[in-house]
Parts: structure tokens; sequence; C-alpha cells
């Protein structure tokens, strides 16, 4: 228990570390959101006062201790551009986000699990390079070219998935999977490919520990003794390998939802820095950034509950 | 969480169901029940009151629908009468008389009267803060002579205001209905706004009491996508009756069913100009400026970059201007006198930074500009800059620059070239007197005088007019009265219906 | 005891790599009941004929020939996975050489040991499964069964970890028990306790054991009947007495004499090196290292010989050609060293002590602290060798590195060559020799370069010579400076360390277990190296071992050491001949002794 | 044997994207970029073996230059990145407490970081182009480089030759450049294969959403962009510049593979 106090803590701590340096990034930006919002019968004066309208013109350090003191009872502020509270909007679009990047990683793991564990049980057969040269095929496919290629497939040439959109959860089940079918597919094949490498070579270095021998020489039979002993162990490394992958997915999923065109917080990120709405490019990346902190902690978790022997540091 | 606002009609949802359970390509001939329609755009208003937001989308949603001026642009160009019968102008030129039209109602029921088109014009000049509100500027007052009857005297004769009132500062607005603008507009137009979900979709809903001819249409419901790629995929899943505005032509090829699509290919007023900083080398020399003019092969530059899409124009008309001289503006394709103009100047080899906005038409445009004035002895170096925040920044405002390309899509804009703050950075007082003296003359000699500035404008090469974009959309085959030509700032659908109705 | 059909016969069994053959044709047989030992060093194949003989060889190796076991019609080599599996765990059980990674991090000892069980269905249910578990615990004397099956294998020392190896092998009360060198990795006294519970199990249950090892004097106090084995065939055979009393082949002869560590004798060490499977010659493979080859021997010797035992080799009726094992005869009295009377100590430690923060307990108190070193107080003159003894635990590697100065002590401190400036500088200076020759040599850098190291000017013609110097001394060619570590053996390696050690002409040269990690054959070469340089070079030397035997051959004075305290210290032989404390008493039980057995045919029995 | 196998085939297709980017810089069957309105779109003949574009322009030229900027691209990105990253990793392996707490912790951040917005934000501050982008992607990338050779130096500060390095005199840092660095070198070029491979990705995403590449020079992510509306009329324009970036990267794994499997062996032990 202790220990989950003080992860959480270092995670707030960074949190707010990395919104004060994406506010010192944001503060660099050439353009302010007002000359954007006037576009082109912005008059000097005409700029002057919106910034000020804006709030925009205030020092650098007030305007964020306003929004981290707002964001600490959970107000994001309000977006100078459309005049909308973004705390609900980002938390929208954040919605649809974490379904792609869920639906990504689970189709990831649904190709990588089996795969990495084959190529790994045959890696002296032809079976086994065979699989393994097709993962490394698969990492090498961009997502966006899988995206286009999938579009092309299911969506131009068999009708039967729709193009592109996003229909919420609440508001038609059916129709909500249907339109995330092939994001995720697309999200989650290049990663999928890439993590099945790792689950391959975690499982080859645990078919050569001595526990796997002791299990044989107990009776059991070769798959089962992979699996019951030797998946746990393989599980560890693969953890990791998770956590850094879904910092990859969630800029992966930026793309796809281009691709797409799914409200994700990929094309929020991306129209808030072109209207320089300083304020939502701030709560954008905030809670990015502590979604993939988060996953950290969770993975930190994770292995104390899979390896006993972290369980004491 | 928040649940995400409710984003598709009940309508809407059936038709995907029907599209998605359909086997073939998404043959579904899309929802056609009687009398709704749904048209599919791509940039989104950011609220309902283009008295205080700026931005083409309100306008084009509102204007003609919602809100109705006393006068209105027809298809060609021409000023007709809307919600004054008629009008009168003073010999002087000084004082317009407009007779108004009786019994007509706003939507909240309070009855249109000259004190209401009083209100509305002084309000422009004292309410507005935007800068298209000048154009009222020239207006010294506006009185109310009886109850249908109003009087309004300019400082000076001009005949742009009588235009520019066709636009979204001449809308009637009604004394009492000013109160929530931005969400609950109050006009006499043929639709009123049903309901609004920001980032999805605006529903307009016919006026049961509106003094013209009803719309056959009882329901317009504009969808708003962030992407150009997602509004064609939704028209081919049926999801959208209408694309409002196609900005890629190479899509066009996905709906070539003829059976199913209709492509509408008018004129616009977005004439896509490949500026020139008049005001540093080498373009302050007018030798190097026709250089240019002659070493760009505009019929290729139209073919690659747009598929042929849109008009050859010589200067800063459209086809919908009264005034529009068709190809005598032109200039041929002659990179042999290109090549000799640029010897002549001593400009051979001299590098131009040509700061684009990144985006896709300029992008493309550029590259084959790049290519054609290297062959005349100008090597242009492309820097696309972030739209519209750096390009504002770097080439608007600081006109930075020596070569950039953009689509002016305000109608009748040949003003900008009088300004010689404006980012072309082009002074001559003798073309601003010919736009001053086509203002204030007398309406029968508007056109001939524009005409020669627009002349003047092209021989002195004060830019390069690459095309003329077209307004393209892409409609259900079944649909008739949909406007061609964008000419006003309003995409009036009053006139749309399901054709065998 | 071995009367009635063998309970496992194996005939012609070979193993292959892609490249090579590593077991050449290897055939014995297993009573019921009987102990057998097989006995070699690393690359001789012992532990891979027991894996064949059960199908558990890695991938890439394929086995040959036939292993029969009573009572199963099948071919045990050809037999497929799902068959094997019955036998696996039921009627064979397996205990492999490493404690630390044979159990299975992630699970409970409980649950390992009931997974065998559930497997064969020996126990009807779940509940009679766990008691089965804890019971077996019990019978293999660990404290506190119930808490062991749940503890998981970090939890548990060596002792208890390997006692739960034996549990699982056990679980289904096999018939046979093969044994992989069971306690190479564990402390004299753990080892004493395992071989006891394997031998006490074995009388008790009528459970034939296969003894795999490369300790000579363990063996022997296990089994009835030993198989030498060198470059992966069964060079000798025969019941331990016999083999031992008078071996035949000259390898048995040469093995024997090396495992011989009395002190005052000059360790006959076997020219050569141990073998790579690869290299090895046709005919007899010994023929390059015996005294007795002769062109004879280019033809492979068969295996020849009745119930008294077989050996291949065609002279093996010359007698004495080696001496067999003499009578442990009196030791001479070893050259004791004095302290001259007015020498400093060249390294002194005075109440040196170190302590680490505990684990840590719930609450957020103050963590406990455990004190792995508690005030030592130790003394080193120029030319003398101390011997620090103990087992795993006991604080010896922690004094050396304190010595070292490569750890910070949490109390008192250390006077000696290099100080303050830190380990190793200055003149004199301070140099160690490390357990694990792979470790201790970079492998990126050549020989030149690891021994020239300590050298002032590294790159100077000077140092170039001196390196030439050293290896000639620690008896390696001049072109192995040339070569990267990959390229040597174990031995090999260890001169190189030993050549950087002694490059700077250091005061104190410290080893921390120099030859655990040899083969008996190479170890006395580089004990031997150790002693004649130090001697020559009047350095002083403090070696820390588990293996007592080396203690005794190497040091003049001895300090044992007992969780983290000094319990004796004196001179080697006095503390040999009257250890004062009891638990230096108990060590010096526990080592096997290498002893002929009194009369003929009887059991082999351990002098007290 | 699997590692020589995925050597060659990885070898090959790098040696083949090395020469077709240094041939570029020489020589391409037309001028890239050179726009003709008469031949846009056309079907593969003998003078254009893979077509051309939507401008007229040769798709097998611009496949060359666009090799040469996806080499400048991985480059960039993998130089910055294992300059910034190794370091970093060597100094906080060795070094332990709270620096090695700190290094992790900026490592974390950059990791939880979106390199696209860095992107965005460089591009919009210097300008977009291939080096903003590959600069963004390098900084990225760095973590990556800091969390292997942090791994690899803890085992190497493990081994007892660093114990006797100390006793031999050596400073801190000459154990760092003699002793360390050396031994993890076989993890950092794996990584580096690897990284180059993202690198590659990421400068075609990067192009896909306009950040990336400055026209008219070719990338393959820019020309998979323009070709994106034309993927239902004329698909092919798609397919090259797709499997190119597929062979590269295929590539680059491969060879990173074979290299970890050949370097392993010889460090575990005994030839």
């Amino acid at each position: 228990m202790y220990l989950i106090v003080r992860k959480t803590l270092t995670l707030l701590v960074g949190a707010f570390a990395a919104s004060f340096v994406v506010f010192c990034c944001l503060a660099v930006l050439p353009g302010n959101a007002a000359e954007v919002a006037l576009g082109t019968n912005a008059t000097p004066d005409a700029v002057a006062r919106l910034s000020e309208e804006f709030g925009t013109d205030r020092p650098l350090l007030t305007q964020y201790a306003d929004w981290a003191l707002g964001l600490l009872h959970g107000d994001f502020g309000t977006s100078y551009v459309t005049h909308e509270p973004i705390g609900p909007r980002v938390a929208d679009r954040f919605g649809v986000t974490l379904w792609l990047v869920a639906g990504g990683m689970l189709v990831a793991l649904l190709i990588a699990l089996p795969a990495g564990v084959l190529s790994a049980a045959w890696h002296r057969k032809p079976r086994g390079t065979l699989l393994s040269a097709l993962s490394q095929a698969g990492i090498a496919v961009p997502a966006f070219l899988a995206g286009l290629l999938l579009v092309y497939v299911f969506a131009v040439r068999a009708g039967a998935l729709p193009a592109g959109g996003y229909v919420p959860l609440a508001e038609d089940p059916g129709e909500w999977a249907r339109h995330l079918v092939l994001p995720c597919l697309s999200l989650g094949l290049v990663q999928g490919a890439a993590l099945s490498r790792y689950v391959r070579s975690a499982v080859l270095s645990v078919q050569r520990q001595d526990y796997m021998r002791t299990a044989r020489a107990k009776g059991a039979r070769r798959w089962a003794a992979l699996c019951r002993h030797g998946l746990p162990n393989a599980a560890v490394p693969v953890l990791t390998v998770l956590g850094l992958q879904l910092s990859a997915l969630l800029v992966g999923a930026i793309v796809v939802e281009r691709v797409f065109v799914i409200p994700g917080l990929g094309d929020l990120l991306l129209r808030a820095v072109a209207d320089r709405d300083l304020l939502l490019i701030q709560g954008v990346v905030t809670v990015l950034v502590v979604a993939v902190l988060v996953v950290n902690l969770l993975t930190d978790v994770l292995y104390r509950v899979v390896d006993p022997r972290l369980r004491s540091r | 969480m928040t649940l995400p606002p409710r984003r598709t009609s009940a309508l809407l949802l059936g038709c995907a169901l029907l599209a998605g359970t359909l086997a073939g390509c998404g043959s579904g001939s899309g929802r056609q029940s009687g009398d709704a329609l749904t048209v599919g755009l791509v940039a989104e208003p950011a609220t309902l009151d283009f008295s205080g937001t700026d931005g083409a989308a309100i306008p084009q949603a509102l204007l003609g629908n919602v809100y109705e001026g006393l006068v209105r642009v027809d298809q060609q160009g021409r000023i007709q009468p809307q919600l004054a019968e008629k009008y009168e102008r003073s010999a002087d030129g000084l004082t317009y008389t407009f007779h108004l039209r009786k019994n007509v109602k706003f939507t909240n029921g309070a009855p249109f009267t000259a004190d209401d088109a009083v209100f509305s014009i002084d309000q422009v000049k004292t309410r507005w803060k935007l800068k298209v509100a000048q154009q009222m500027a020239v207006v010294d007052k506006a009185v109310k002579v009886n109850a249908d009857t109003v009087a309004v005297t300019l400082k000076h004769p001009s005949n742009n205001w009588l235009y520019a009132m066709t636009s979204r500062i001449g809308a009637m607005y009604s004394r009492t209905g000013v109160g929530d603008l931005k969400n609950h507009p109050v006009g006499t137009g043929p639709f009123t706004v049903g309901s609004w979900q920001r980032g999805d979709k605006l529903i307009l809903r016919r006026n049961a009491d509106y003094w013209g001819v009803k719309p056959q249409l009882n329901q317009v419901s504009l969808k708003y996508f962030k992407d150009a790629g997602a509004l064609n995929n939704a028209m081919l899943a049926g999801d959208v009756n209408v694309v409002g505005a196609v900005q890629a032509p190479e899509t066009l090829s996905r709906f070539a069913d003829k059976s199913r699509f209709q492509v509408i290919d008018g004129s616009s007023t977005a004439e896509v100009v490949l500026s020139m900083n008049n005001s540093r080398k080498p373009f302050i020399d007018k030798r190097v400026r026709q250089a240019v003019r002659y070493g760009i092969d505009h019929e290729a530059l139209l073919k690659t970059a747009r598929f042929g899409r849109g008009t050859l124009i010589g200067s800063q008309e459209a086809p919908t201007d009264p005034w529009y001289a068709g190809d005598s503006n032109r200039v041929p394709y002659d990179p042999a006198k290109a090549k000799q103009l640029v010897k002549d100047a001593g400009a051979e080899g001299t590098v131009l930074k040509m700061r684009i906005p990144n985006l896709p038409y300029a992008v493309s445009a550029a590259q084959i500009v790049k290519d054609q004035l290297a062959q005349v002895g100008l090597k242009a170096d492309i820097e696309p800059l972030e739209f519209p925040a750096r390009w504002l920044s770097e080439v608007f405002n600081k006109a930075d620059y020596d070569l950039s390309i953009i689509a002016h899509s305000e109608p009748r804009d040949q003003w900008i070239f009088a300004d010689p703050s404006y980012y072309f950075r082009y002074d001559k007082p003798a073309y601003a007197d010919l736009l001053k003296q086509a203002d204030a003359g007398p309406p029968q000699e508007e056109s001939d005088r524009y005409r020669a500035a627009l002349r003047m404008l092209s021989q002195d090469a004060a830019a390069d007019w690459l095309y003329l974009m077209p307004n393209l959309m892409v409609a259900d085959a079944k649909l008739q009265g949909l406007p061609v030509n964008q000419v006003g700032e309003g995409l009036e659908f009053a006139g749309v219906r399901w054709s065998g109705k | 005891m071995n009367a009635g059909p063998p309970l496992l016969e194996v005939t012609d069994l070979t193993v292959d790599s892609q490249a090579t053959r590593l077991v050449r044709g290897v055939g014995f047989t297993v009573g019921r009941g009987e102990r057998v030992g097989i006995i070699g060093e690393s690359g001789s194949g012992k532990s891979l004929t027991a894996l064949a003989a059960l199908g558990l060889l890695d991938d890439g190796l394929r086995a040959g020939g036939s292993v029969r076991l009573a009572g199963e019609e099948l071919d045990l080599v050809s037999a497929s996975d799902r068959a094997l599996s019955a036998i696996r765990g039921k009627r064979v059980g397996m205990v492999f050489q490493e404690p630390m990674s044979a159990l299975n991090p992630v699970y409970r000892l409980g649950t390992q040991i009931t997974e065998g069980i559930r497997l064969h269905g020996t126990r009807p249910t779940r509940r009679a499964g766990h008691e089965a578990a804890a019971e077996l615990l019990e019978r293999l004397k660990l404290p506190d069964p119930h808490r062991a099956a749940r503890a998981y294998p970090h939890q548990l020392s060596g002792g208890q970890r390997q006692r739960g190896v034996l549990a699982i092998a056990l679980a289904n009360d096999p018939d046979l028990l093969i044994c992989d060198e069971p306690t190479t990795a564990l402390d004299v006294t753990v080892q004493k306790e395992i071989t006891d519970l394997i031998v006490g199990d074995s009388e008790q249950r009528g459970t034939a054991v296969l003894f795999i090892s490369h300790d000579l004097a363990l063996v022997s106090s296990v089994c009835h009947r030993v198989l030498v084995m060198y470059g992966g065939r069964i060079v000798e055979s025969g019941p331990v007495h016999r083999v031992l009393s008078a071996p035949r082949h000259p390898y048995t002869r040469a093995l024997l004499a090396t495992s011989d560590l009395t002190p005052g004798t000059r360790p006959r060490a076997i020219p050569g090196i141990v073998p790579a499977p690869g290299d090895l010659q046709a005919g007899c493979g010994f023929s390059n290292r015996c005294a007795l080859a002769d062109d004879k021997c280019a033809e492979l010797p068969p295996l020849l010989g009745g119930a008294e035992g077989a050996v291949a080799c065609w002279h093996h009726e010359v007698p004495g050609a080696l001496p067999g094992v003499r009578q442990p005869s009196a030791p001479q009295a070893q050259a004791s060293w004095e302290r001259p009377a007015d020498g400093e100590p060249v390294l002194s430690a005075r109440g040196l002590t170190r302590r680490y923060p505990g684990r840590r307990v719930r609450r957020l108190g103050r963590r406990p602290t455990v004190s792995v070193l508690d005030s030592i107080d130790l003394d080193l003159y120029a030319g003398q060798r101390v011997g620090v003894v103990g087992e795993s635990g006991a604080g010896k590697s922690t004094l050396l590195r304190l010595l070292a100065g490569l750890d910070r002590p949490s109390g008192g401190r250390v006077l000696g060559p290099g100080r303050p400036g830190g380990p190793g500088r200055g003149a004199g200076g301070l140099q160690m020799v490390f357990q694990d020759p792979m470790g201790s040599l970079d492998p990126r850098q050549r020989v030149r370069d690891i021994v020239a190291e300590p050298l002032p000017h590294r790159g100077s013609p000077a140092a170039r010579e001196r390196v030439l110097e050293l290896l000639a001394a620690v008896g390696l060619p001049e072109e192995a400076a040339g070569r990267y570590p990959h390229q040597f053996s174990g031995g090999q390696r260890q001169r190189i360390a030993i050549a950087r050690a002694l490059a700077p002409e250091p005061a104190v040269l410290l080893a921390d277990e120099p030859v655990s990690a040899l083969d008996v054959s190479v170890r006395a070469q580089v004990l031997d190296l150790l002693r004649t340089a130090t001697a020559e070079r009047d350095t002083a030397l403090c070696v820390i071992s588990h293996d007592l035997g080396v203690i005794r051959y190497l040091c003049d004075t001895v300090l044992v050491l007992r969780d983290g305290k000094a319990v004796e210290t004196g001179p080697v032989e006095s503390v040999w001949r009257a250890p004062k404390h009891p638990y230096t008493e108990q060590l010096l039980a526990a080592v096997p002794q290498l002893v002929i057995p009194d009369g003929e045919g009887s059991e082999a029995r351990r002098a007290p | 044997m699997k590692s020589r196998m995925s050597l060659t085939i990885g070898g090959a297709l790098v040696l083949l994207l090395l020469v077709t980017a240094l041939l570029s810089l020489v020589w391409t069957p037309h001028d890239a970029s050179h726009i003709d309105a008469s031949r846009q779109l056309a079907p593969p003949d003998a003078g254009h073996p893979l077509g051309t574009d939507q401008f007229g322009r040769d798709v097998l030229s611009r496949l060359m230059e666009g090799a040469r900027i996806t080499v400048f691209a991985g480059v960039v990105a993998v130089g910055i990145a294992l300059l910034a990253g190794v370091p970093m990793g060597v100094v906080s392996g060795m070094s332990g407490g709270w620096l090695d707490n700190v290094v992790m912790r900026v490592s974390d951040f950059l990791l939880a970081f979106p390199a696209l917005l860095l992107a965005i934000l460089l591009a919009a501050v210097y300008g977009t182009g291939t080096l903003t982008a590959m600069v963004a992607i390098g900084i990225a990338s760095a973590p990556g480089f800091a969390r292997v050779s942090r791994a690899a130096t803890l085992r190497v500060m493990a081994g007892e030759y660093i114990d006797a390095a100390r006793l031999a005199g050596r400073s801190r840092t000459a154990i760092a450049v003699r002793h360390v660095v050396p031994n993890i070198l076989d993890v950092v070029i794996v990584q580096a294969s690897v990284s180059f491979a993202t690198a590659v990705l990421a400068e075609a995403a990067l192009s896909y959403l306009g950040l990336g590449t400055v026209p008219p020079t070719p990338s393959w992510g820019r020309m998979l962009q323009e070709s994106q509306d034309l993927l239902f009329s004329t698909p092919e324009l798609c397919l090259w510049p797709g499997l190119a970036t597929a062979a590269a990267v295929l590539g680059l794994n491969l060879l990173g593979d074979g290299l970890r499997d050949r370097v392993d062996p010889t460090l575990e032990g005994v030839r």
C-alpha cells in the first residue's frame, strides 16, 4: 500500500512538471490565438483588444498559475477560440482515443501472444521462421498505409464496413463496433507485429530456464510446461514492452484518427495547434502525459502481481 | 466522463444501419424521404452570430436561409429586390429609397417594419466590431419615411454599398429579436434554426409563415465534417445527400456513377492568386512580374493540380461579376518572352522565397510554379507555413515573402489591390482612383470602369491569377434546384427539391 | 543387492549435436535399489547421458541407442513425449544442479510439489496432495514444513530449495532417482545433509540412484558402483572400493591423485587441458595426456571386464605406472610460518563491521539493519598466506571487498598499501584474483591490454615487455597476448587474471574462491602457481574459499568465519588437528574423506 | 543459422536502400520534380517503369530521391537519439542513486511527451522540413537508447573485470570509456537499427500529416499523402512508396536481429 501512495505521488509531480514544460514550449510558438482568430482582417488594435479578452496578454507565469489552479479542481479552463469549457470536450475526445487505443492494444495482443509463443516454440522448425518473418514484415507497414489499404479492401471494395467516422457507444453499440473495427485493426496490426517479436524472445529465453526442465521432469508435457510455467515468467519482460508500446500507440492513434476521421484527441490536438488555442493544447497534452504515466504505474503494479520476487522491494 | 452530445438524428442512424446492412458497394439509394435534405460541409461555424464572429461558415448557413436583406444577388451576380419590393437611387446617387414589402413577419412573430430596417443598418455602424462592417461607413444616416419606406443617405455615392447590402451586413434583424444571436438567430427567411449540436450538425426547419414561395423541403440538416475524405465517404455511404464543397477534384472519380450522383461544377468568387511582393526586389520591376505571368503555363497547372476543374482568369474578377472580361485579361504562355524579360531586368538566377500556406491546393500549385519558373531563370524555394497562424503573421501581416499562393474567397474583392498596406504591397493610385470612380459613378458606368481598372491591374501584372476555384458539389442524382455558382455569401436551399415529387 | 533383472538398462547410448558427437556409445545397468555414481570432468558427457535417458535433451541435440526401464515395453530414447511424460516424475525422479533456478520463481514451493502428484494422480484429492507435500518436506527434515510449503523459492536458502527439488523428484515414490551434481552449488555442511537424505531414502524405500558428480570423495561416500567417464565414453567401471583402491585406467589413477590435496605433497596435475568435445582424437581420448600412451592407443580400446568392473585401456595391467592412492600418510609438517619480530603488518584491519538495511517492515518504522560482518581484526604480514573459511553468508566476500577498498565499512578501518589514495595505487599496491574466470576478464580486450592495465604507463615498450614476462611466469605462450579471453579455457583465463594481479608487483594479493569454478585436474595447476608466485615475491596472500582442502593446501594461517564473526584463527595444522571451536570441528567433519573401505564388499562407509 | 539468414537479407535490403540513395544524388531516370502535364497519371511504360504521378512526374525517380530522404531522416534521428540517449544511459547506469532516478524520470517524460507535438512545435518555430521533423523524432527516441544502454551498463558494472579495473587505479571515466562502452556497443547497435526503422516510419507519418519533407522534394511519406485521394482511382500510386517503406524497415529490422544474434554468442562464453 505504501508503495502505491509513493508511486501516485511521483506520478502527480511528473504530470505537473510535464504540464509546465509543455506550457513553456507553447509560449515559444510564434503567432498567437488572437491573431489567428481575427484571421485576414487582423488590425493591430483588434489583436490587442482580443488578446486582452482572451487573457493571453497577461505574463506567462500568471497564465500558467491560473490554469494550474483551475486544473486542481478539474476545470481545464475555457478555450478562447470556441468559448467552450475545455474539460468536457477533451474528456469526450479522450474517450474516443481511449477506445481506439484499447482496441488497438487488444488486436496487438491477439496477434502477438499466439504468434510470439508459436514462433518461439517452433523456432527450430521452418514454420517458426516463417511466422517470425511475417511478424518482421508486419512491423514494416506504416499505420496509415495499413489504414488506407484496409479502407480500400473493406470499405470501398466490399463495402461491408464504414470507411470512416465514429458513432459513440451510447448512441448505437452495433455501429460503434463496426466503425472501430478497421481503425483498431490498422493500429493493432503494426503494434502486434512488433510486440510478437518481444514475446518470442521472452518465451525463447524462458524455454532455456532450468525450472522448465524440472517441470518436464515432473511429467508435464511440452506444451503444458510451456503454458503453465513458461508464460507467467515471460509476462514480466513483455509487460515492460507493453508500457513502452502504449506511448507508441498514442502517436499511431493520432495518424489513424486522421485516416479514419475519428474525432479523437489527435485530431483535436492538430486543430488546437493550428488555432494556437494554447489552453486546449495544454489540456490535451496534459491528459496524454497523465495517461502514459498512469500506464507506467499500472505496469509497475502488474509487475508485483506477476513476479513475487519484486513484491518485497 | 460526460456522454458525448447526441451525434446523429434518428434519421441519420436509420440510414447508417440501412447502408451498413446492404451488400454491394454502398448501393443504398440513400435516404430520400419526402422533404428532408442532409448537406455535408467542411468548415464549421464557431457561433451563429455573424455580427460578432468572423468567418465564411456562418453566412454560408444563414444568409438567404434565415436572414434576408433588403436586396439580394442572383446566380448571375445581378442585384435583385428582396425585402424591399423596389428601390430608387437619387440622381446625385446619395440617397436610396427602399419600399418594403408588406405583411412580412420575423420568425419570432414581430412584423418587419421600417424601424427594423433602420435599426439593422444603424447596428452595423455602431455595434459590429468586425472589419467587414467598415463597408457601412459610407452611410450618413438611415431614416424611416413611413411604416414601409426607408431612405438611406450616403456621404458619397457608392454603387459598391448597394452590392454590400446583399451580403451579411445587409441582413435585416428584428428589434426585439437580438437577445441571443449567438444561438437563436431571428430572421425573415424561408427557414428557422431548428437545433444546433456544436461540432456535429445544424438543423434548419421550414418557416411556416414565410412571406415568399415556401421551400419544398421542410428540414435541411447541415452536417459538418473535419476532413474532406470523411465527407466523400459519407456521401458514398449515403449518410449525406449533398457534398457542399469538394476540395480535391481528384476524388470526383469516386462519384462517376451517373445513376446515383450528379457533379455540380459552377464558378465561385475565390481567385487563387500567385501574389508577388511588389515592394521589394525583384518584383518591384514590372518586367519581372510580367515574366512570371508569361512563364506560367496556366492550362497545364489547372490540368495537373486541379484535374482541369476551375476557370482560368486574368485579373481579380469572377464570371459572376458583371464586369467579367473573360479571357481578355489572360496572358498567353510564352516562356521565351519570359526568359527575355528576366534577362532584360537582370534578374536571372534570383532566388525567390515562395512562402505558401500548408494547404493542399497551394502546395500542389507551388510545385508547378517552381518547376515552370525554373525554366525561365527564376529559382523559387517553396516554404510551406503552418496555416493560418504562421502564414498570417509572416506573409499577411509582415509581408516577408517574394511569392505566395492563396485563394481570396470574398466576392468583388478587387479593392484589396487598392490598399498599399495589403500584403501585395501594390501601390498604384491610378488604379485606386478608377475603382473610386466606378463606385461613385452612375450604376450604368460601374461595370465599364471596373473593367478598365481590372485591365490596368492585369497589364501592370500586380499579381498572377492562377485560376478561379470551381464551386464543386456532388449531389444525389434526384435533387434539383441546387445553386450552381457560389455568388453571394449564402448557400440557399429555398429552391431545392427532390425530383419526381 | 542388485540381484534380479536390472531396473535400468542403457545400451550404446549416443548424443549428437549438429557438429560433433558428445556421447560416444555408453552402456551400463542400474539394479533395483542400487546406487550408481558417474564421475567425470566438464565435457565428459555425464550429464548428457542422464538427460538423454529421460528425453530431456535441449533442442538441437539428438540421442541414439536404447534405454530400457523395467516394466516399460517401449524404448525411452525413441519414445514419444506423451509416453515419456507418463514415466517422468512417476517412475523416475530427477534432481538438478542449480537449486537457485530449478524452482519456478512465480509459484509457491508447495504448489510445485503437489503439481507432480496431481500430474500422475497418485493422490485422490487436492487436499491429500497438499498433505503429501507437507509430509514429504517433513521427511526431508525441512524446518516448519507448512511455512516452507507456502513460501516462494526466493524466500528459501539454497539447502531448503534443494530439499524442495528433492521433494518434487520423490513426490510419486519413483523407482529411480537421477541426481545431476545435486550438491555442487551448496556449502559443505548442507551438502552432507542432502546426500544423507538421498542415501537414507534409497535404503528405506529401495529407490535406485544414478548419482552424477565430479567430486570423487562425494561419490565414494554415496554409491555402490561407479562409472568413470572421459571424452563421452566410460573408461572404467566397477564397485567403488575396487575402483578407488586399485584403479586400472590411467585417467582414473590421475584423477585420484589430483583429488588428494593433503598438504606437503606436490599435487600431480594432469598435463594438458580438459578436451572440448569437438577436438578429441580418434582411439583412446585420453592418449594425448596419458603417460603410457603408445601407437596402440590410436585404436579405440573396448570396455572389457566382468562383475568386478571393466576398463577401456590397452595397458591397464601395467602395475603401479602411477601411484594409486597412498594410505593417508601423516602429512609432513607444513613449513610453518612465524611472524618476523620487527615486521610491520603489510595490511591490517581493526574492528571491521559492515551493516545493510534489512527488508522493509510493513509499518513505516526505521528499517532493521542486518550486520554481515561484526568487528573483524586481521593482520597480514609479507610472505604470509592467510585463508578465510566459512559457509556462504558468513561474510567472506564482504571482508575481502572491504580489505580491497572496493566497499566502505560501516565501522572500523583498514590500514595497508594503496591507502588512502584508494586500492592498488602507489608502488606496492594491492591486487585481487576473482572467482569466475569468465567474468573477471573484459571480453572486448586483448590479453596484452588486460594484463598491462594495472601498470602505470600501459602502452610503453617496457609495459609490453613486462606482459610477456608475466605470461611466461604463469605458463602461457607469448602468442596468447594477442588473443581474446573467449579463446581460452577456464584454467588459462585464471592464469591471465593472476598475471594481471602480479603485474604491479603488489605487496598484497587477495583471492576470492580462485579455483572453485575450475575442473579438478586444472585446479591443482592454478593453486601451485599461486603458491610459487607469492612465495618468490614475498607477497602477502589472503584467500577465501568454502573448500577446506584448498585452504589447507595453500595457506599457513586460517581464519574461520561464522555469520560475520571470527570464531577461530591460528596456524592451519594446529586448527586442523585440534579445532578449538565446535563449529570448526563440524566444518572439518563434513568434508567427505577419500577413504579406502576397510573390508571387501562392505558398504563404503565414511570414516568419522 | 537463422541469424546468418536475417543478416544477409537485411543487409541486402539496406544495401539496396543506400545504393539507391547514393545513386539518386548523381542520376535518376528523369528529373524527379519535372512536371509534365501531358503525361499525367500515365501507366507504366518504357520511359517510366512505374508510370507517372498526378503531376506527370516519374514515380521511379521520385522513389529513388525519396530513398535519399529516408536515409538522411534515419541518420539524423538515430544520430541525435544515440548521442543524447547513450551517455545518459551509461551515466545513470554507473552512478545510480538520485542521478539515476532523475535521468529515468526525464526519459519517462520524454516517452510520454507525444513526439508528434514536438514535431509540430519545432516545425512551427523553425519551419517545416525534414531536418526539424528528424530532430523531433531523434529527441523522442532518445529515451529508448537511454533505457537500453542503462540496462546494459548495469549488467556490465556487475562484471568482476570492473572491480579489477578499479583496483588497477582506473578513474570512473576511464572505466566508462574503456570497459563499459565497448561492452554495450552490441546492444546499442541493435537499438540503432530498430530506431532507424521507426524514424523512417515516423518521417512517413509526419509527411502524411503535412509536417515532414518540404515539397517538391519527394519523401515516401509525402508521396503516400499525395496519392491518398487517388487511392480509389489509381491505387498503385499508393503501392510503390508503401512497399518501399516496408522494404526499408524490414531490411533494417532483419539487420538488427542478425547483428544481435551474431554478437551475443561471443559474449556468452567459450567459443
